[in-house]
């Protein structure tokens, strides 16, 4: 039955997909081929060496093995190291073959010595295996003892900072400048009365004020000319916002008035 | 002092050793078996340990190793530690010093702030204050006053030493410190815009 | 079999037997004082532990106790069973501590293959590899290097009782190959001369 829901079936290659893992690298499986050769590393023949592991990597590859790319650099250069071995000596490119597989033969030597150290350290008396301490010693204890650092200066700098905090703290409101609404409707109201024209706010103020009284002035005139236009006595006009307010006296319409 | 010693009393000590807990005869037993006469090898390994720095003991029919009793005082060592004294311990130490002597009520409306156990406990361990009795008011709290070591450690003759508050204005100490400062400010702004509205 | 000890050894021994780790000369110190000659109060106890089920070592220079070997399998435990290291962690725990300081490079250099990220941290994180500064070249690669956990561990006094360490050194097997090449090339060039005559 075909499914729509059934996943594309996984693709089952006759390839055998195991990697070298038995193997830690070609270093690893060029010491396990040169150890059948024979126990001591110094004697071992590099050529005989360099074959065995061909033949190896040409097995692998016959049974389709995935090859990880450094044995198969590794068998590069040793095919290159075997034909450098076999060509006539003064045709020979630096470094020398001889030198080349001298140096892998040392590499080997290195190798086996520190697995063999390994295998020696890991077969010691070790500790949770061979020899074993207390479970649970008690412990030695430090039992650690303050010592307290404190200065007259500390002293008496935090009894100042008590009293100084905790002193009853005193608010001054300073006394500021300032023109109040009743002053300003007195003024606006008086003023106005005798303009006809249409004039500036700024007209309305005291004259010689600057500063914060002259912005309290201002305010307290604007307020004032409000409350006026609300009682009748004043007409405002702006032409737009930001723009100059301008003030009059109220033309006596009292239709109009009722009006707004 | 090498000396030779069986197997069978070898396997009881080293068992003994590492063991965690102090074990019977029969727990003994599943480890070293019955190669050889257990209470005997016992018997001969406590003797072995008596006058030493380890010891074997039987206490209720288990056994086990301990140091020896009059080595405890090698086991804990102690070490003095300089700390610097918090800013809580320092205030309520400047208090006591200069109200004494006081109950911790008094020295928490003093401070404004409440005074947790441990501190008093810091300036007492310190050897810098001491309980001076009880106040005669109803629930008789403790009240506290400051040692001799205070004085020597903060090197005063006597308490009348201390700077009065006309001295400690005349050194600025009395100014309000930066973080004061700022929470007054803020609190100044509010009461303004109370004002203003 | 009682015998008479004075109180520094009894105290020395005491000391050791409580404490939770294996202790330096000066850690010991601490808490026995300077009333008698250390070492010599260690060498005693070493000395009067010697062929006991419980044994006194020294292990990079810190003592400890511990049972004797040969009764492991009175002591040995299921639950002791000691993780068994992979054959990378153990080469590389090698080449570290015959070699040590070696940067990650030197080791993969002896191996042939590149270290897993995992390797060394199974060994540092066992406590016996620690990274030891950096390798004044070019990129100051890491180096490491063995603790004294580890000679704890292995049953080492020092690196110098590393198994075989002085033949590999001899047979230049510690030496790099470049190096190792060098010796040899000299050699190999007289041999080359007397070919040639």
């Amino acid at each position: 039955m075909d499914d729509l829901f059934t996943p594309p079936a996984v693709p089952r290659p006759e390839t055998l997909t195991v990697s070298f893992e038995s193997w830690e690298g070609p270093l690893d499986l060029l010491l396990a081929l040169a150890r059948t050769q024979k126990v001591d590393l110094r004697e071992i023949s590099i050529l005989a060496l360099v074959e065995q592991y061909l033949a190896y990597i040409e097995g692998a590859r016959k049974l389709k093995l995935e090859l990880a790319a450094d044995y198969l650099v590794m068998a590069a250069w040793l095919a290159y190291l075997k034909s450098a071995l076999l060509l006539p000596r003064e045709a020979q490119p630096e470094p020398s073959p001889e030198e080349l597989a001298l140096r892998l033969q040392l590499r080997l030597q290195r190798l086996q010595a520190m697995r063999e150290a390994g295998a020696r350290l890991m077969a010691r008396d070790r500790i949770g295996r061979d020899v074993f301490q207390r479970e649970k010693p008690e412990g030695l204890r430090l039992v650690r003892k303050a010592k307290w650092a404190a200065s007259l200066f500390d002293l008496i700098q935090s009894y100042g900072q008590i009293r100084a905090r905790t002193q009853p703290v005193v608010h001054m409101v300073a006394v500021r400048p300032v023109m109040t609404l009743d002053e300003a409707i007195q003024r606006v109201g008086t003023l106005v009365g005798a303009a006809i024209d249409w004039t500036a706010l700024e007209a309305f103020l005291p004259t010689g004020q600057d500063g914060p009284m002259a912005r309290s002035a201002l305010a307290s005139s604007f307020v004032a000319a409000l409350e006026l236009a609300r009682q009748g006595r004043l007409e405002i006009q702006q032409e737009g916002i930001f723009e100059p307010i301008f003030l009059r006296a109220a033309v006596p319409e009292p239709t109009a008035g009722r009006l707004l | 002092m090498i000396e030779e010693q069986d197997d069978f009393l070898r396997a009881v000590e080293a068992v003994l050793f590492v063991s965690e807990q102090p074990l019977t005869l029969a727990e003994l037993k599943l480890h070293v078996g019955e190669a050889g006469d257990l209470l005997a090898a016992l018997t001969t390994l406590s003797d072995h340990y008596a006058g030493r720095g380890i010891n074997l003991v039987e206490r209720g029919g288990r056994w086990h190793f301990q140091t020896a009793a009059d080595l405890a005082h090698i086991l804990r060592r102690e070490k003095d530690e300089t700390r610097k004294l918090s800013r809580a311990a320092m205030e309520t130490l400047a208090i006591i010093a200069y109200h004494e002597p006081v109950s911790r009520a008094e020295i928490e409306a003093i401070r404004g702030v409440q005074v947790a156990k441990g501190t008093l406990d810091v300036l007492m361990e310190a050897g810098w204050v001491r309980p001076a009795g009880r106040r005669e008011v109803p629930g008789r709290p403790l009240i506290y006053a400051t040692t001799h070591e205070f004085l020597s450690h903060f090197g005063l003759s006597s308490r009348r030493d201390l700077p009065g508050i006309d001295d400690l204005r005349a050194a600025g100490l009395l100014d309000p410190v930066d973080l004061a400062l700022e929470g007054l400010g803020a609190q100044s702004v509010v009461e303004n815009d109370e004002e203003d509205a």
